[in-house]
This record gives structure tokens, sequence and C-alpha cells, in this order.
């Protein structure tokens, strides 16, 4: 297990004060000049060295990312923007930075924001989370009036820290939307090329960080990459944020190391599952868009990035809801499409019209009316579906429908068929 | 140049071009919806998906063609083959296939009732990707609401595919930012703000975007079918810009009006005045010859008018006699009308029914031609940098042309300022107030705005008729030339000349006029001179080919023979009414504001015993016993051209006019600018502008729903 | 005699039923499909590669019912009787072409119909002084 | 989610607070020169506020005109985000979050509750103004699930009856205390942290 110094979030829970002299009790904002003084490249370079992938789904190399940022100048300025739009359902890992721990993330906006040359980053924070936004308000009001971060701040560096917020769309989490979003319309995903590092904010160039790729960064540079780098596997290195909602005894938010068994993750910080490991019937491991796994597979598979890959699901968010024998598992992935046609903008065609498409099918199938044949046509239209969109909500909405044909193809098969055998029963009557 | 292989076969393109138009380059065709070349790429409908293959390997995912330009693809490597673009493959296929399927799910399958039927994408592409399995999606169909856009647009929401053309249109080009799409996701819905009319007059350009029938024509709803149309290629005369449009006629009936792509001059838009006012061929006509007999207009036939007309004219001396061409009249009617004039003697000749000072240089010769022209052409507005508006709104005058100048605007470095009345124009104009002698000021370069005209490297004049149809119009007029000369506007002729110069006219004939020189001849009475010798009883005879636009109340017991296709002001106070044809029926020449001529055609026949104007005249001459020399057109066209060179090189601008000094100071005359009386906008009403869209009643509703609004009140 | 009529019918017109060639072709190599409410029999060649329909009485195409149309031109594999279609509440019973019949549709004003001619769209409004 | 609409019934007028004026001052300050747009969002959030939980149409226009947005945007924006009521709502607004997390772990007994205790429609204003409820989807409490955000607290690991105890609080007009109503303190697992037990407050 992680021991608890190797732990970067110490204020995880909201124990201690979260203010800027908690804060600063806990190590953050300690040393951060010395940290800029190493130059952007060398900061970059680090990060690369660290093995950090992004912590907001999909998993690309943190530092890469940064470099793409230009070095030079043309004039435009450059923009950090901070994704704070945490809408996955079964993901809640960013509220608890932005209520318990928000100084770790201005700190890193600065680092983050120095390292890519821009001038001012902006935390785009769901509009529901209004507590955690008054935190993180508050926060940056404070590091300003200590000179952290603003005009001649003690780091030498000019940048500006800006709360921004959204108000219930969770196609704003996707990067372009929620550059859109920031630039004051409505939130739908741009078309890529040209990409955020080239065009982005308010035409310049600009890089979306999750708000853990970026709380975790002044850590990695304070304790160096090679520390980093060697929690976890290979490829899948340091610590991570996991949210194990649903079905276990103790719901709850931990910071675990990478590649963590993923019973061994649910046993030993949440309790359990409910009723036994035996009683699980499926997971969805991170977050709910990627396809759930079956028992057979949670037996054994490791929480990181290529391990769920392999077994065609996703690490995605690391947030991991729990299924037990006792759940209705076709309405529970049919609520996620019902989640997925409300959420989608509208823009492009095949989410639009395939997610109310693909929820009514399964509203069907959860009472089994439906033909047997329509689970292929279901099955059709996800393929339909993903991979033809601007963003990836197409593919989200399609890869728990796959996963749940994939694994509970049977279930689906067993409902209709008892639908069609009740049919006499209820006639007879 | 990039190397690419679309389809198996290698070409070298421009970099800056889509896959989709590198694909169509090479002659594949890529099914789209919302891609549109001269709007913003939306890259929303996916339909225009292609598999583009990187060094030999298949792509990962199909791409959208519409959305990504030939730079946009990662170099080649070394030692590896060229990205190929792969645009029939079974991916390529089945990806369009379900992409149509989804556009098809929400689409309602009314083809038999609505009006884009025969002519719908929708319809086409789904025969080539169309799914073959039949009635997949069992659930409800969604309906949405119809939302009320004005007058002109009529729309059925439930077949909408949200391609998003309508708004990116009004947004983009139009310059009002009123239609978006409303909630998210299966619910989002196309709309304007509270569902009003947009206040455009270029609002009639979203039905021929709209790829399927949810935006269609109200007046022209459930009217005909496309393949029952005859389709004629003509030129709008609405005003002065020279529109192409193409005219779908059924039988001798005018069912509707489209634009014909024409890069030069409309590039593929039309006002709502030009598409809209087709119902005012039906209405108001005048179908057969008149004469007034005790102070009441009678019926009569042909011989019996001209008759009326040959008693009149043997006693009525050339110099008591007068002519006046109206704004719709085509150049051979002109012409005609010129050679019986010239024939009888009359020099009381005009074509400036509103009064402006052009066409005549100070000592009463015709002027240079480069002095009544848009002598940069329209195409060159996109290549200007610093403009000058001077007494013209043309969002009223010019609406295609205005948008053309936003076009300008947009791309970023084009300065605006106004000498006039503010106007909204879509566009942010730096205003110079509206004193007419500030002129003289920015020619003697006393004025801020000379140096911002010096400084530019494309700088144009853009003189509306507000600031020369007034009495001091041919000192403003000189005072224009010489800001034009001491700019640095007029470069020299040829390739990399520039002549930023331009003159808008408001009508349609006034070029052709006077290239033909209907213009006072030596001692003649202008229009003004004309309509006050007739009140004063000094002119006894006038003949007004479709001139409406004077004050006919002022005529006084002049004899008044009146040649138009419109029963307007100009029969009301006729003498003799001669029934002519309007300019859908008849074949016409006609020479728009760069000096460009082009030929409209016939799309139908004049109403009842209502003939083309020429014959008419050249029948009368007979009578009168100055028989024209042409029997037909071709031979009237070939007389013309002996008038007139240029008039026969059709669909040509004329080119940058020669730099020559001399030239810059014949025109206009230079005198005191009148500053009392600030510059007037000549359209008060943009829907009513002359005799056939008064009688239009699509107009006129536009006009009553517009009321209080930019586009009627801005004159005042 | 009724008979001999049926012969005559049989060998001398192509408008009442089946053709003798096409009778006789048909008897060899094809299999009664069904037949519909009208009594025209429908029969294919074993596999299904050629498909006919022998009208009851006089042979006009569109006697064939929409149920029988789109099997007996090869769209559908499957023949309505081991495929029903689904009947829509809203559906008409199928009527043959009337055109040149005295049950031909005629719109309101058509010259052999009656009523008022509706105001043609190719009229216009002269000008009243 | 059926298509959102403005309400029929729309009051003549909107203005800002003096106070929320001079906010918005401040917050539009926030962004670049130029790309005032980009306070939309919180400035319709803001006079959302103000006018008691809805988005009005004068509301609409007066942004529009604040700042240099055409009505239409600012009408898709109020559409888009459904964070916007577009229909006056209760002063209190249940919003219930009703996704996968939370409907495992036993939404369907906060609904029966709001159904019960309010009124059996959803966005529908019972008790005279006091409350409305709605469903919505995740709010991101989901190891807290279930959870119901009223006003700007989440209450969270609610069940039935601790959400009969909640409306009833609301309805006695006593404050309820937002968080987890299981006893434990935040995120961390019930009964105490299995982690970070070292570090000392």
């Amino acid at each position: 297990m992680l021991a608890d110094k190797d732990r970067i979030f110490q204020n995880l829970y909201g124990f201690q004060d979260w203010r800027l002299a908690g804060a600063r009790k806990r190590g953050i904002w300690d040393g951060t000049k010395a940290i800029l003084e190493k130059g952007p490249d060398a900061i970059v370079e680090e990060m690369k060295k660290s093995g950090l992938r992004g912590r907001g789904g999909a998993g690309f190399p943190t530092g890469l990312k940064w470099s793409f940022m230009p070095k030079q100048s043309d004039g435009r300025p450059s923009y950090l923007v901070v994704n704070a739009d945490e809408s996955e359902p079964g993901t809640c890992k960013d509220r608890e930075i932005l209520r318990h721990d928000p100084h770790t993330l201005i700190e890193g906006c600065l680092v983050a924001g120095f390292a890519m040359r821009a001038v001012a980053a902006f935390i785009y924070i769901r509009g529901e989370f209004i507590r955690e936004r008054e935190h993180m308000e508050e926060a940056v009001a404070e590091a300003y009036a200590a000179g952290l971060i603003g005009k001649n701040n003690v780091h030498g560096y000019d940048f500006d820290v800006i709360v921004h917020h959204g108000a219930g769309a969770y196609i704003c989490g996707e990067e372009t939307a929620l550059i859109e979003s920031l630039e004051g319309k409505k939130g739908m995903p741009r078309l890529k090329p040209p990409f955020p590092a080239n065009v982005g904010l308010y035409g310049c160039p600009t890089t979306v960080n999750n708000v853990e790729s970026i709380a975790v960064a002044p850590t990695i540079l304070r304790r160096g990459a090679a520390w980093f780098a060697a929690l976890g596997r290979p490829n899948n290195t340091g610590t991570k944020l996991f949210c194990i909602s649903g079905h276990v005894n103790k719901p709850c938010n931990v910071e675990e190391e990478m590649g963590i068994p993923l019973r061994e993750l649910i046993d030993r910080h949440a309790g359990g599952v409910r009723g036994g490991w035996d009683n699980l019937l499926a997971v969805i491991p991170g977050g709910s868009s990627v396809p759930l796994l079956p028992k057979s597979i949670c037996d054994t598979v490791l929480m990181d990035f290529d391990s769920l890959r392999d077994v065609q699901s996703g690490l995605g968010t690391a947030a991991v809801i729990v299924m037990d024998k006792s759940t209705d598992i076709v309405r529970a992935i049919a609520r996620l499409s019902y989640f997925y046609k409300h959420e989608s903008c509208g823009q492009c065609t095949p989410c639009r019209e395939g997610t109310g498409w693909m929820w009514r099918v399964m509203t069907r199938l959860v009472k089994g009316e439906a033909e047997v044949e329509e689970i292929d046509l279901l099955l059709e239209v996800t393929k339909q579906v993903e991979g033809h969109t601007i963003c990836a909500l197409g593919d989200a909405a399609a890869w728990p429908i796959q996963g749940l044909i994939r694994h509970f193809r049977p279930e689906l098969e067993r409902r209709i068929a008892q639908k069609r055998g009740a049919k006499p029963a209820i006639a007879a009557e | 140049m990039t190397k690419i292989i679309i389809d198996g076969k290698e070409y070298d393109l421009d970099p800056n071009l889509t896959l989709l138009q590198a694909c169509e380059a090479a002659g594949k065709e890529i099914p789209r919806f919302c891609f549109h070349e001269r709007l913003s790429i939306a890259g929303n409908c996916r339909m225009c998906l292609v598999e583009v293959r990187m060094g030999g390997r298949p792509g990962p995912k199909p791409v959208a063609s519409c959305a990504q330009q030939l730079r946009d693809l990662p170099p080649v490597k070394e030692g590896q083959p060229l990205h190929e673009i792969v645009t029939g493959s079974p991916t390529v296929k089945k990806a369009r296939e379900g992409v149509m399927e989804f556009l098809l799910i929400n689409h309602p399958l009314d083809c038999p009732i609505c009006d884009q039927g025969g002519e719908c994408d929708l319809q086409d592409q789904a025969m080539a990707y169309g799914h073959d399995k039949l009635e997949r999606f069992k659930e409800n169909k969604r309906a949405v609401t119809e939302k009320n856009m004005g007058p002109l647009v009529k729309t059925i929401m439930t077949r909408c595919i949200h391609c998003t053309r309508c708004v990116r249109f009004a947004a983009e080009v139009a310059g009002v930012d009123e239609i978006g799409a409303i909630g998210r996701g299966e619910d989002m819905e196309i709309t304007t703000y509270l569902e009003k009319a947009v206040t455009s007059e270029l609002s009639g350009n979203i039905i021929d975007l709209c790829p399927v029938g949810a935006l269609t024509s109200k007046p022209y709803a459930f009217n005909a079918r496309p393949w029952e149309l005859k389709k004629i290629e003509s030129i709008d005369v609405m005003d002065a810009l020279g529109a192409n449009i193409r005219i779908d006629a059924r039988g001798r009936e005018v069912m509707r009006i489209l634009p014909r792509n024409n890069d030069d001059v409309n590039e593929e838009w039309i006002s709502d005045k030009t598409r809209f006012v087709w119902d005012g061929l039906k209405r108001q006509r005048l179908d057969r010859p008149y004469v007034r007999k005790d102070g009441k207009l009678t019926e009569a036939d042909w011989p019996e008018a001209f008759a009326a007309i040959a008693a009149r004219f043997a006693t009525t001396k050339p110099e008591r006699m007068a002519a006046i061409v109206g704004d719709l009249a085509d150049a051979e009617s002109i012409k005609a009308l010129k050679d019986l004039m010239t024939a009888l003697g009359v020099v009381n000749l005009d074509c400036r029914q509103d009064g402006a000072k052009i066409g005549l240089a100070p000592d009463g010769t015709r002027g240079p031609r480069a002095g009544y022209l848009f002598n940069s052409g329209i195409a060159s507005v996109e290549a200007a940098d610093a403009l000058l508006l001077i007494g013209t709104n043309p969002r009223m005058e010019a609406p295609v042309l205005n948008a053309r100048i936003r076009k300008a605007w947009l791309r970023g470095n084009l300065n605006i300022a106004r000498l006039g009345p503010p106007a909204d124009l879509n566009y942010p104009v730096c205003e110079l107030g509206n004193n007419p002698a500030d002129l003289i000021a920015i020619a003697d370069g006393r004025h801020a705005a000379f140096e911002t005209l010096k400084s530019a490297k494309h700088p144009m004049l853009i003189i509306g008729m507000g600031a020369l149809a007034r009495p001091d119009g041919a000192a403003v007029l000189a005072a224009c030339a010489k800001i034009a000369s001491a700019t640095g506007m007029i470069g020299p002729e040829g390739e990399a000349g520039w002549n930023g110069f331009n003159l808008l006219h408001t009508a349609a004939a006034r070029v052709a006029a006077l290239d033909l020189g209907f213009l006072p001849g030596q001692g003649g009475r202008d229009t003004a001179g004309i309509v006050a010798g007739a009140g004063k009883g000094e002119i006894d005879t006038l003949f007004l080919l479709g001139a409406d636009e004077i004050d006919t109340r002022a005529l006084g017991k002049a004899f008044v023979i009146y040649l138009g296709s419109h029963g307007d002001k100009g029969a009301h106070r006729a003498d003799i009414i001669l029934p002519g044809a309007a300019y859908t029926e008849k074949p016409g020449t006609y020479v728009n504001i760069e000096g460009r001529v082009q030929r409209a055609n016939r799309a139908s026949f004049p109403p009842g015993e209502a003939k083309e104007d020429w014959t008419i005249l050249r029948a009368l001459s007979e009578v009168l016993g100055r028989k024209l020399p042409y029997d037909s057109l071709a031979q009237l066209r070939e007389a013309m051209a002996s008038d007139a060179p240029h008039v026969a090189q059709l669909d040509k601008a004329p080119g940058f006019p020669p730099a020559d000094p001399a030239i810059w100071r014949a025109i206009g005359t230079a005198g005191p600018i009148d500053n009392a009386h600030p510059f007037v906008y000549p359209i008060s009403d943009f829907y009513l502008t002359n005799p056939i869209a008064r009688a239009s009643a699509t107009l006129a509703e536009c006009s009553r729903s517009s009321a209080g609004r930019p586009l009627a009140s801005a004159a005042e | 005699m009724r008979l001999l009529g049926r012969l005559f019918q049989l060998l001398f017109t192509w408008w009442n039923g089946a053709t003798i060639g096409t009778l006789w072709t048909i008897s060899r190599t094809g299999q009664l499909v069904g037949e519909d409410e009208q009594g025209n029999r429908y029969y294919q060649q074993r596999g299904g590669s050629r498909r006919w329909v022998v009208y009851n009485g006089y042979a006009d195409a569109s006697r064939v019912p929409p149920e029988w149309h789109p099997w007996l031109h090869h769209t559908l594999k499957e023949p309505p009787t081991l495929a029903p279609p689904k009947v829509k509440p809203w559906e008409k019973e199928h009527v043959p072409n009337m055109t040149g019949t005295p049950f031909a549709y005629r719109p309101p004003g058509s010259l052999a119909g009656t009523g008022a001619r509706a105001r043609g769209t190719g009229d216009y409004e002269a000008w009243k002084p | 989610m059926s298509t959102r609409r403005l309400a029929p019934d729309q009051p003549a007028t909107f203005a800002f607070t003096a106070e929320n004026l001079a906010w918005a001052k401040d917050r539009i300050a926030k962004y670049p020169d130029g790309r005032q747009a980009s306070a939309i969002v919180p400035l319709l959030w803001r006079a959302q506020e103000q006018q008691g939980g809805y988005v009005t149409e004068p509301m609409l226009r007066y942004l529009g005109d604040m700042l240099g947005l055409s009505y239409i945007r600012v009408y898709e924006i109020a559409t888009f985000y459904t964070m916007f009521n577009l229909a006056p709502v209760g002063r209190h607004l249940i919003q219930v979050c009703t996704t996968t997390p939370c409907m495992l772990r036993g939404s369907d007994e906060i609904l029966d509750a709001c159904k019960k205790h309010i009124g059996p429609k959803p966005q529908t204003v019972y008790g005279e103004g006091l409350w409305s409820w709605m469903e919505v989807e995740c709010l991101g409490a989901c190891v807290n699930a279930p959870v119901v955000q009223i006003g700007k607290d989440f209450y969270e690991d609610l069940d039935g009856p601790a959400t009969e105890r909640l409306l009833d609080d609301l309805k006695a007009g006593r404050a309820p205390k937002p968080g987890p109503a299981n006893g434990r303190f935040s995120s961390e697992p019930l009964g105490g942290a299995t982690t970070l037990k070292e570090v000392k407050a």
C-alpha cells in the first residue's frame, strides 16, 4: 500500500485547514520559486520524465502536452485552462481538491503556466460546485493577497488565475467545448485541427488540463520525477485518486498507487463489496464512459491505463462503480444512456440522433419489450455512432452499451424471452 | 503544392484546399449537408466522412473531409508512401450510411408534400447512401413546432437536420445575428429570437441554403414542383448590381426567382426584393393600350393608340417634346427610343429620373465613362483596405454589394468611414458627419480622412445617388474625383492597377442609358427641366419609357405617353398607355454599375396585348413616318454595338479605366457645395422602389412588417 | 358454349388471365405460391428465379395488391403467405388504376367533372384605370 | 429533456441591483479586453439568483446589451445550460441526482420522498412558492451517493427517511446541515479513513 508520506493530497478529506495557512503547513507553496528557477524547458522535461499521464480520462502524457505550447510567442498570449468541469458519473475526485486543497491547484497553475509560458490560468469549475467554487475563489484571493500570484508576485512571474464556472453541461468537460463555454458560447466541441495548443482560448495557444494533473505537478517537481516514476508500473506511473462508489460497504475517495489490483482497492479502502466479493456482478472501472467489466475480469485486473485497455475497458477517471448481484444491470446502463442523451450537445448528427435512439432501445430492453434482433441492431447503432463524431461523447455513449452487450447478452435475451413468455399468461387471466 | 493520392491516383494540389475540395478537384463527389463554400466550416453533419490512409495504413477512424485542409495532414515520412484519401471504401460507405440513417430517423417522410421535393439534398443523397434495411427505427419520430420567421420564410422545423447553414449565413454573410439553435442534444431547435422575422434584406438566401425542406419560400409554398419549371437564366433589375438570376417559369407564369452563381457580381446571393418580386409580375399589369377620351382612360387597340400619338406628334414641335427613360428599361428599348426621338429631332431627353448630375462634362457634352461607373469592379471591394461611403446606404441600394463590403470587413483589414446620415449597415462605420462641404476639405487634404485614404494601399470611394441627385451634384462629383486623384486612388491601367472611384447607381437601366447617351442634347432640358417645362406649358408632349419616379402630378397639361408594364404613377397620369413587357418577358441587355454587359432571356410572354418594348417603338416609328432601321432584335443589337461598341462585349467588366488626368478633370463641375442641405439617401423603403415591387403583395407585406425597422426607415 | 368461349380466349387473347404459352411454362416448371383476394394466382419457378401472376380475369398490372407487389418484383424474398406484412390501421383497400374508366379521379373543375374551376396560377390581375 | 423554452408569462423588465452591477463590472474586468462575452454564464447565473431562481426574457436582453451579445446568443446559452431554469422555481429547489451511481445507492427512495412531501410532479412549484423538485444528472459527489442539491449545498449519503427529515426541516424553516447524513465527515470511508491517518491536523 502506498505510504501516507507518498500521498500528494494530504488534505483529501478536509480534516485540516484548506486555507493558505494550512496549505503552507502541508508544504504547498514551499520552494515554488526554486522550481520556477529551473526554467520552463527543464520543468517540461521533468514532467515528461515523471511519466504523468493526464488524469482527465484520456491519459495523454502531460509533459508532452505542455511541450506542444509555442516556445516563442507570435504576439498572442498563451493560456492555461484547468478543467474542473467534473461531471463524469462516478467521478468526484476533483471536487475534493477544489474544496479541501485549492492551493495545490493554484500552485500547480503557476508552475504549469510558467512551464508553458502562459500569462493566465482559467479554472473552469462546473456550475453545480458552488461551495467548491467559493473555496477556490477565496483561495485565489488569498494567493493574490499573499503575493504568490498576480502582478509582481514573489515568484517573479506575472500570472493571473481566474475562476470561471459553467452552468450544467457535461459536454463542457470536453476541452474544446470548455474553451467555447469559457468564451461565452454554447459548449459545443470544436473541430480539430486546429488543436488548442495552436488555436485555443480567444484564438490563442491554450492547454487544457485536468485539475488532478495540474495539482500533482508541484509535488512531482518538488520530490523529483524519479520519485513519481518509481510508483506504479512503467507507462502507468505515480499515484491516482480513485473514487469508489456503488455497492460497496464504505464508498470513498482514496489516493492510491497506479496499478493497484481492483479487488485490493475495493477490499482495503471501500470495505469490500456489499455481501462479499462473490456477490459482485460487475464493475465500471473508470467512470460511466468506459465499458463495464464482469466479475471474472474484476478478480484479477489491475487499475491502470494499459491493464484496463487490455480488457477492452479503460481507466478513464478511475471512478470505480461497483454493482452487486442485486443490480438491475440493464437499467443501470440504460440510465447512463439517458445521461448521454441528456448531455449530447446536439451539434453533430450521429451523437444527436444516436444517443436518443440508443436510450429508447435500452429503455425497452430494461423491460424486455424488444425483439432479440434488436440487440444486434443496438450494437450496430453504437458502432455507427462510435468514431464518427466531432468529440468523444459519441464514443462514451456507445461504450457502456457495447460493454453490456459483450458481457451480459444472455441477460438481455432472457428478459426478452421472459416478456414473450409472460404474454400468454396475461391473456389467459 | 501538396502531393496526395485520391482513390489510387496521384494529384498535386493547393495545400489550402480542404480534403473535400481536393476530392472534388479529383472529380470525386463527396456528399455534404453542413459544408458550404461561402460559409464557415461547421463539420457537424458528418456526411462527408472519408478514410485517410497514412503511410499505407488504414486510418483509425473516418475523417470529416470538410473540416481538414491538406496541410493539416502530418508530413509524409521519408520512404513512406503518400497519404491517400479513399472516398469509396466499404468503411466510408458504411460510415455515411450510418450518418444518413441517423439523419433520416427523425426526418419526416413527407416528401410528397414538401416543397423541397425534387431538389432536396437529403432526398438525393438518401438515394446513394440510404440504408437497405427498411424501418429499423421503431421509436416515435421527433416533432418540432413551427417557428415564425416572417412573411418570406416558411418553416417546417420537423424536417430540420441541424446543419446550421442558416445560422451561419445570418451571422456571417447577412450580418444579422438573429438565428440560433436553442436547447441541446436531440431537442435542439433552430429559431429566431422570440420568433421574429430576420431583419435582413438577404434573408431569402437561407431558403436556398437549407439542404432540406425546413426553410422554404412562403410565397412559393405548394405552388409548383421543380421538375415542372422551365429554368431561364436572366438578370435582375431591382437594383443596379445586375445580379445573375434564374427565373423558374411554368407555362406563362413566373413561379419563383433564384440566384445564379457569379463570383464577380453577386456570388450566389440575391436580395429579398429580387427573389420575391415575382408576384408583382402578375398584378397591376397593363395588358392593353389605353387612350384618354374625355378625361377618361378607355380601352383601345394598337392602331387606335398609335393613331392618337401620330396625331399629337404631327402638331407638336420637337423642342416642345421630351422623353424620359425609367429605371428598369433594357438597353434595346432605350436605343430604339433614342433613335426615334433623334429622328424626330427631340433633344429634351434624360435617363436620370432622380436628377443625378452624372454623365455630362462641364461643357454639356458626354462625360467620360469612368465618371459614372463603379470603376474598381464589384469583386475588387474585397481588395480594398479603406472605404469612404459618400451619401450612400449600400444596404438598401445594393444589399448584395453590402454583403461583399461586410465580407471584406470581416477579413479584418478594411476601414470604413461614411459621409452621410447614420444607418445600420451590419458592420461598424466611422461616422464623419453629414456636412457635404467636408468633401472639399478632404480633397484639399485638410481632413483626417484624407490621410487614411492616402496611406491605404487600395483606397475606395463609393458615391451614392444621395450625394449626386441634388442641385450641387456636379460639384460633389468633381470634389470626389479630386479626392480620388489626390489620394492616389487611380493607379495605372491593367492587372496591377487600381481604381477606387466608384459610383453606386440605384437604377438598373442607368448605365446602359448613359452609355447610349440618353442625355439632353445641345440645348436640351434635363429631367427637372422637362418636368418644370411641362408644368409651365413649355413641353407639350412627354414620352415616358417606364418612368414612374418623377413627380407625375407636376406635369401640368402635357400630353403624356406611357410605355410600361405596370399601372403605377406614370400610367395614372398618362393620356396614352402602351402596354410593354416586364423584365422577365423580354430578351434584354443590361449594363450593371461596373459596366458589365449582361443579357437577360425571356422567361414568359407579356400578358394580353402587351408587346416587347422595342417592337412597340419600332411599330410606332413606322406610323410616325420615321421608320427605325432594324427589323429584328439582332439588327437592333448590331446598331447598338456600332453606337457603343462595348455593349457587344458580354459578361465582361471594363477593367480599371486609364489614369489619364484629363479624364479625371472632366468629371463633374468644380464649384461650391451646399452645406445647408445634408445628404439624404435615395431609398426610403427598400421593398418598394419600382413599379413591379410596388405591385407585389409579398413585398408590401415585408414593407409593412419592417415598418419602423432599419430597412424601411433609415432614410428619415 | 362457355367452355368454347374460354378456349377461344385462351388461344387468341392475351388480356384474359395468362397466354397459353405462359400457362404451359407455368404448368411445367411453376409451383403455386398463393392467391390474393381477387383470385389472382401467383407462381414461381422452383427456387424462385422466376415469378408469375396469372390474373383472374382482365390482365392489368395494377391489380396486383401491395402485399404481393414486392414479392412479384423480387424486392422481398418471402411471399406474403409466409411473411404477411403488417397492416397499418390507416391503410386503405387496394384499388387498381382507374384511369380510363368512368371511375377515374377528376379534380373539381375538370372538364369531365363538375364544380367551378379554381383560379389558375397563370392568371394575372390586369390594371384598371 | 424536452425542449426548454421561456415561460409564457414574463416580467416587463430586469436590471441588476447596484450591488450585483458592481459585482458584474468586476467580473467582466477579469477577462481580457474585448472578451467580455466570457462573463455571460457567471452573469446570467447571478441574474438568475437575483430573480429568485429562474431566467426571464428581459434578463436575456439586459445581459445581451451589457455584454454586446446578440439576444439570440444569450437565449441559446440560457437554453443550453440546464442549470438555468426558464420557469419559476420554489424558494427551495430540490435537485435530486438520479444518475447511475446515485441510482445504485437508492435515489429512487429520495424521489419517492420528494413526491410524497413536495408534490407528485417535478419542476412544479408546490406549497405557495415554498419548493419544487427536479431530477438532475450526475452532481459529481458519487462516493457520497445518493445526493441532493438544495440551493448551494449538497446533502449527501441520504436515504428515504433521511430525505424526509431533511424536507421536514426545510418546511419548518430550519436550516438543515449540509454534507453527509450518515455521520462521516466528507468522502472518507465510513467509520474512519484508511489512509492519511498519520497526518496531523
